[in-house]
């Protein structure tokens, strides 16, 4: 009896020992998930979703203090993503996604006052003082950051224009499956 | 004249018709069992055709209600045929004077549970038909292994349509006198008495292998030769390819040919491995079940030989005297695994997936 | 043929593809005959894969027939010609002979009706050109792949002479239901085509050239090795009739026993596979000087009167061949190619451009209706594939949204051929699944590499405020400094007039 | 707290912990286990003569069985453990297992004889048979097993120790032959084994209690 | 968190089978009736309540380092104790119960609910947690149970009176006399086919709840519109 007592003991004893050095031996430092997710952010720090920047943006999702569905520009797509690479299900229906959108400039209504150009994280704006500006549709991520700085409403979102280059087939539907 | 069409969702290519359908594929394969079942009705007379019928109409039954639950228009799926068949199927699994409520059962429970549970025609991961057997058979192994000796419907003592719907319905009254053992059976119990096959077949009461089919079993095992020319019509009409049933009877027979070869007396010999049993239907009708065999056909070869192999395991030294309905249900088991593996090699590609080196080919000739 | 016959037949005949009804006759034994010219052509500037091609004429401007109208932009690209003579109406949108209905730039030429050509030179013999001058010639008379697949045919020979090409393969398969234009033109002119053929060869310094003809064409497989029976380096090589023969990689497999690399082209393995009417445009070009401004379109499908092949100016409409051979009834779809690849159009208003091998008007009995239905998993898409991809699999991945799914099993490899939605018992439209993957996924990629350049805009932007910054800072402390210094100078050299003064008295003193 | 919290992430605190709980779990158990044994041991020894005493008649002997024990090997040498019941101190009975393999493993039969080797009581005490269609066996199933008491092999010839398909006595059941077949035969091999060692049975000196 | 809250989590939201689907191995092994349900359940909810209770009071000594086998030892020692109680103070219980209770040290749904709920409660709600999670564990086994039984041998709550005592001997009933029975129903593969058909009947019933409560919420606005309707 004593001896199984004793062996029982020991046999604790022991296991703990092991299970106190392999957590400190196999502690977990930093968070890479946080870096990987930066690096699927937009990354032009727009600042639209309210935080200081996309890696700031990242560190909260990665934390679980943001939501998927934070980033405007990424819109349904990055939320997408952002769900499966963080095994999360998310609804998305409440996700306003009108699809990729570029800015565009009204010529008739720009007074050409620069502020957008200013406000542009990524430069899309081209334009001088007193001249109308332009978009450079590549550059351009869709952000908005421009259409609230317009003094005189010039600046508008609009979709990405289809072209017989960028359509896509649909999905087919299948009526059974429904 | 400008022709000009409504502006709607694209048509996709191809813009050509082929005339095959799921209903097609059905009904050529109803029609091939035809023959198969007109004779069975004929050994075994009216509970035979009972049976029949209330196996294909629950079967049916099962299918329309749990369309109509899932809130599906039941009409065309109902009228592809795949109910039909898996009803038909199962009824010529089955003991032939089986009564009404084991057919009633099997067809719902095929239907339902193996079938519709999973998500319908296409998404099960088993045989219906057979899911619904072996169920039958664990469930019920008394009315599952109560076999009849053939007697045509024209002969004297055969009951009539009246006392043929009275067996169906209140069930075998005289059992010791009608029924007589399937030879895979005999032959099994036999052995576990310690009777060597030369004894146990030799003897007057033994059910005996005739090419007529003319013998104790279901339906669609005393007919298994016009099972299997069914099957090659099938093959005839390319809804089915050679790769399972060939692979599924090699399987049975190289195995029974070299434990045949080396202890006659305890191993049965190929012939009778081949045409007992739902060895034929098995090939030609199961293990060919589009929705749960491989694609390819590599992928086929071995289901088919998996089939064959594990039933002679399962009727040599498994509990069971017959395996076709186990050994079918296992191999389903592993097709994902094997559709993983075995996939036809890419044009342009090496078989693991890898492009080939342009080198190489530039070199050929 | 005999049973032994039919069944040796199959046992030859390769593994994969489909066998559909084809449809050729009686179109395919009708001559060619010559569209009346139409009143306005509308010449698309993109008919050819690459960056489209650059206007160089005005509204309003008269144009001769050859002239060139469109030049090409970019490495990849091909020019395009007036088909007629005429003046310039119109430079903007049309319809593009696409899926998707959207419209495309093209140059509306009204014809003057009397069809002048423009002056050019014509070698006296090309043979005596270098290979260079060859594809010089080839590339300036706008040729493209005419199979379809519009690659510019000059850009094409160079690449083939960059990688040693020993074989010339022609494609003379024409496996696309109801098409014949292929057919025709190996029929009316074989001796002009085996001509191109030994052109191209020897633009491209090809040792032999094989010609593969599906064997349902007896009548263009005599014509053309009576054609060729001079030439000993030009191989006519009938192939079994069977869908998609005529896809390259196939053709290629097939003919040579060679397996084109799936991230190669067929010129990585020495091979160059160019159209029978390719074929026949470049003799035209380099005998005649005649630019690629018109072709041979089959009109065809159960709606026709009179199906045929016509000589057809490009830029021509649909509508306009419709009007020629006569429509019996309304017909239930319109399809641009053919029946298994081509593409469906919502109307007639679209022009003929140089892929264009056909129109069909089909009617209600010959086009599917059925319903799409669960995919039973009877495999016969796999068996059929002619590339060995498992398009139940790939299309159940694209339907759950795993395009990386698809993407792994091969979706890049498929060739879009059709012969598994075709084969299908449950009418799935396998198809459309990988093309809208193929489009998806690229869609991404594009997405991609946007995001990664607004992302590096967005940092060199970060980058340039900081120097700014730093500048404005440096330009401020440099201008503090400066006034700094400038005041110390000033207070200096008041100290030092004061000192002055003082040393002055001192100096004087000292002195 | 705090201090708990400062004290738990220490290197001995692990060991220490899980040590403690050990030692107090396995005092527990050594403490549980000394304070049942006693009661376990009881009620053990009431299921076996319980189950002794299903095969005997009521009051057919006065003894304890479980004090009167005699270990015989059987013809594979395997040791058979047998309780005798007395009545005043004669040897009026035999209780003992035997076993036959049956459709899924062997079964395993309690059988009670009395001194000449009449079967007064078998009962199946393990088997793993197909529920419903071989645990007929089971006394709670069926009365089958109650038909061979009052046999021997004397009222009954050997050959007719069998099921009725093979031409003896017993019923086999519907779609399950192999089970009652095995019973059949476990019983007859209990029955050979007591004549053959009826004498060594009755005379050898008891063994004392069985373990 | 209040006792509603834990009672609702435990017999439903959180059930142990229904929601969570912990503990199968009991659950297949023993639903071969109404009774075996009941008695596993009962004893996994003893063992359930003493292992919360007593791991809620030393939750605060324990290193995460090693709570789980801290954890297991407890649970362990806890189901070897009434097992050697049972044995030899209500011999006639263990009889029936005997072959479960060596099955609750198994049972993850144990070691479970103490990771989850008791390591991070007070004992009074530990306790409370173990006995709803027990509960509810108990009616989704007996449910199981008396399911296969009925379908499977015809009766239902058969030999009750062994578990529970004479008393309860009205419990026992032959629903169906002169069944045959289905056999596969108490065999293991119709313990996961009860179960699923069970689990889709609560994600069914769920799943309708959900529907008109959206129903509920979007069709508020309905009134006006009707009203708007009766104008014309």
């Amino acid at each position: 009896m004593l001896a199984a007592v004793t062996s029982l003991t020991a046999l604790g004893a022991i296991l703990g020992c092991g299970l106190g050095v392999a957590a400190r031996k196999f502690a977990v430092e930093g968070d890479p998930l946080a870096d990987e997710i930066e690096a699927m952010m937009p990354g032009s720090n727009c600042g639209q979703c309210g935080m200081a920047g996309c890696s700031a943006v990242a560190k909260a999702i990665a934390e679980g203090s943001a939501t998927v569905t934070i980033c405007p520009p990424g819109g349904k797509a990055l939320a997408t993503a952002l769900a499966a690479k963080l095994g999360i299900s998310v609804d998305l229906g409440d996700v306003v996604d009108s699809g990729p959108q570029i800015a565009q400039v009204k010529e008739e209504i720009c007074i050409g006052c620069c502020r957008c150009m200013k406000a542009c994280p990524t430069d899309a704006v081209v334009g001088a003082a007193k001249q109308i500006h332009n978009v450079i549709r590549e550059a351009c991520t869709g952000c908005g950051s421009c259409v609230e700085r317009c003094p005189t409403e010039a600046i508008t979102l609009r979709p990405v224009p289809v072209t017989l280059q960028h359509w896509v087939w649909p999905k087919p539907e299948i009526e059974a499956e429904a | 004249m400008i022709p000009v069409l409504p502006a709607s969702a694209p048509a996709t290519a191809p813009h050509t018709v082929t005339g095959s359908s799921v209903t097609r594929i059905m009904l050529i394969l109803l029609a091939t069992l035809v023959p198969a079942t007109v004779y069975g009705f004929w050994l075994y007379g009216w509970p035979s055709i009972f049976l029949w019928i209330v196996t294909v109409l629950s079967a049916l039954l099962g299918e329309a209600a749990c369309l109509k639950m899932a809130g599906r228009r039941a009409m065309p799926s109902l009228l592809d045929g795949s109910a039909l068949v898996t009803g038909w199927l199962l009824a010529l699994s089955l003991p032939p004077w089986a009564p009404w409520w084991i057919g009633c059962i099997g067809g719902l429970f095929a239907t339902i549970l193996a079938k519709q549970v999973f998500g319908g025609l296409g998404y099960n991961l088993f045989n219906p038909a057979m899911v619904a057997r072996v169920f039958l058979l664990i469930s019920f192994p008394v009315q599952m292994t109560i076999w009849i000796a053939p007697m045509p419907i024209t002969a004297p003592a055969a009951l009539n349509f009246h006392d043929g719907l009275l067996v169906f319905i209140r069930g075998i009254p005289d059992l010791d006198a009608v029924t007589s053992a399937s030879l895979l059976g005999f032959a099994k119990t036999e052995l576990s008495r310690g009777i060597d096959l030369f004894h146990s077949l030799a003897a007057s009461t033994a059910p005996v292998t005739t090419f007529s089919g003319n013998r104790t079993g279901s339906l669609g095992e005393t007919a298994a030769l016009l099972i299997a020319a069914g099957g090659l019509v099938l093959m005839a009409f390319r809804i089915i390819s050679w790769h399972i049933p060939v692979a599924m009877l090699a399987g049975i027979a190289i195995p029974a040919l070299i434990f045949n070869s080396i202890d006659p007396a305890r191993y049965l010999d190929v012939s009778a491995h081949l045409l007992s049993g739902a060895a034929m239907l098995g090939a030609f009708y199961i293990a060919t079940d589009y929705v749960t065999s491989p694609n390819t056909k590599y992928g086929q070869l071995v289901f088919g030989f998996g089939c064959g192999f594990l039933t002679y395991v399962i009727r040599t030294w498994g509990g069971y005297p017959e395996g076709v309905a186990f050994a079918v249900l296992l191999m389903n088991a592993v097709t994902p695994v094997i559709d993983r593996y075995l996939k036809p090699r890419i044009l342009g590609r090496d078989w693991r997936g890898a492009p080939l080196d342009p080198a190489i080919e530039k070199a050929k000739s | 043929m005999g049973l032994i016959e039919k069944f040796l037949h199959n046992l030859k005949a390769p593994h994969w593809g489909v066998h559909p009804d084809d449809h050729k006759r009686p179109a395919a034994d009708a001559p060619i005959r010559v569209l009346p010219l139409p009143a306005r052509l509308y010449v698309p500037l993109q008919q050819h894969v690459g960056q489209a091609a650059r206007p160089i004429v005005l509204v309003g401007q008269k144009v001769l027939k050859g002239q060139l109208i469109g030049e090409p932009q970019g490495r990849i690209s091909a020019p395009v010609h007036a088909p007629t003579s005429g003046t310039i109406t119109a430079i903007g949108d049309i319809t593009a002979p696409h899926a998707s209905g959207l419209p495309f730039d093209a140059i509306t030429i009204t014809s003057d009706g009397l069809d002048q050509a423009i002056e050019v030179d014509v070698p006296a013999d090309p043979f005596a050109l270098s290979p260079t001058e060859i594809t010089n010639l080839i590339a300036a008379a706008g040729i493209v792949g005419l199979g379809g697949a519009t690659f510019p045919a000059s850009v094409k020979m160079a690449l083939g002479k960059r990688s040693e090409i020993t074989t010339l393969i022609v494609n003379g398969g024409e496996c696309e239901p109801y098409l014949s234009c292929d057919d025709r033109v190996m029929r009316d002119h074989a001796a002009d085509v085996v001509d191109g053929v030994r052109l191209m060869m020897y633009g491209m310094g090809a040792k032999e050239a094989l010609v593969g003809i599906e064997d349902n064409k007896p009548e263009a497989i005599a014509a053309m090795r009576k054609a060729a029976s001079h030439f000993p380096k030009v191989k006519i090589r009938p192939v079994p009739a069977r869908y998609p023969m005529g896809s390259d990689r196939q053709l290629i497999q097939t003919l040579t026993g060679k397996e084109v690399p799936s991230d190669c082209r067929a010129a990585d393995v020495g091979v160059i596979v160019n159209n029978v009417n390719t074929a026949y445009c470049v003799h035209r070009a380099l005998r005649f000087g005649e630019p690629l401004i018109r072709r041979i379109v089959t009109i065809n499908g159960g709606a026709v009167w009179q199906p045929g092949n016509l000589m057809v100016p490009i830029g021509t409409l649909a509508a306009d061949l419709f009007e020629f051979v006569g429509l019996k009834s309304e017909p239930a779809r319109l399809v641009m190619g053919g029946p298994m690849m081509g593409t469906v159009i919502s109307h007639a208003n679209i022009p003929v451009v140089k892929g264009t091998s056909g129109f069909l008007a089909l009617s209600e009995e010959e086009i599917p209706h059925s319903e799409a239905g669960p995919c039973i998993r009877c495999g016969n898409c796999t068996s059929v594939c002619p590339i060995g991809l498992l398009p139940l699999e790939m299309a159940a991945r694209v339907r759950a949204g795993d395009l990386d799914g698809a993407s792994t099993m091969g979706l890049s490899d498929c060739i879009s051929c059709g012969c598994c939605s075709y084969i299908c018992p449950s009418h799935i439209p396998l198809v459309q699944y990988f093309s809208h993957a193929k489009g998806d996924l690229w869609a991404q990629e594009r997405s991609k590499l946007k995001m990664e350049a607004a992302k590096k805009l967005a940092v060199d932007r970060a980058a340039r405020l900081e120097r700014e910054a730093k500048e404005k800072a440096e330009a401020a402390a440099r201008r503090k400094a400066e006034r700094d210094a400038a005041k110390a100078a000033e207070a200096a050299a008041k100290a030092a007039a004061a000192a002055t003064e003082s040393t002055a008295t001192t100096t004087e003193t000292v002195s | 707290m705090s201090k708990l919290d400062e004290l738990r992430d220490r290197l001995f605190y692990q060991p220490l912990s899980l040590g403690l709980i050990a030692l107090a779990t396995s005092a527990a158990l050594s403490f549980a286990n000394q304070s049942t044994q006693e009661g376990i041991a009881d009620a053990e020894k009431r299921d076996l003569q319980t189950s002794l005493s299903e095969v005997l008649p009521a009051g057919h002997g006065d003894n304890d069985l479980l004090k009167d024990t005699v270990t015989v090997a059987d013809n594979d040498g395997k040791e058979v453990t047998i309780y005798r019941s007395r009545k005043a101190g004669t040897v009026n009975g035999v209780v003992f297992k035997t076993a036959a393999r049956g459709y899924a493993g062997d079964i395993v039969v309690l059988i009670g004889l009395d001194e000449k080797g009449t079967m007064l009581g078998a009962r199946v005490i393990k088997h793993q048979e197909t529920p419903g269609l071989g645990d007929k066996i089971e006394v709670a199933k069926s009365k089958w097993i109650h038909d061979f008491e009052g046999k021997s092999l004397d009222n009954l010839p050997a050959e007719k120790w069998a099921v009725k398909k093979d031409g003896g006595v017993f019923d086999q059941f519907a779609g399950a032959t192999i089970t009652p077949r095995a019973v059949v035969k476990a019983v007859k091999q209990g029955l050979d084994f007591y004549a053959g060692h009826r004498e060594e049975i009755l005379s050898a000196p008891t063994q004392g209690e069985a373990k | 968190m209040n006792i509603r809250e834990i009672m609702k989590n435990g017999l439903w939201d959180q059930n142990i089978v229904f929601a969570q689907v912990l503990g199968m191995c009991p659950t297949m092994a023993v639903t071969t009736s109404g009774t075996n349900g009941l008695g596993m359940g009962l004893a996994t909810t003893a063992v359930l309540v003493g292992s919360n209770m007593i791991i809620s009071s030393i939750r605060n000594f324990v290193s995460p380092q090693v709570r789980i086998p801290v954890y297991i030892v407890l649970i362990a020692t806890l189901v070897t104790i009434v097992d050697m109680v049972l044995n030899a103070w209500m011999h006639d219980l263990y009889r029936v119960l005997g072959l479960f209770i060596a099955l609750i040290v198994v049972n993850c749904a144990v070691l479970g609910r103490a990771e989850s709920f008791a390591s991070k409660s007070g004992i009074v709600a530990s306790a409370f947690d173990g006995l709803f999670m027990g509960l509810g564990f108990t009616l989704a086994l007996t449910a199981i149970g008396l399911i296969r039984e009925l379908i499977g041998m015809g009766t239902l709550f058969s030999q009750a009176s062994l578990l529970l005592g004479p008393k309860f001997a009205f419990l026992e009933m032959t629903v169906i006399p002169n069944y045959g029975g289905v056999l596969m129903m108490i065999l293991p593969p119709a313990g996961f086919l009860v179960l699923g058909l069970m689990l889709a009947v609560k994600r069914f019933y769920e799943l309708r709840a959900a529907a008109k409560e959206t129903a509920k919420t979007t069709a508020s606005p309905t009134p006006l519109a009707e009203g708007a309707i009766g104008c014309h």
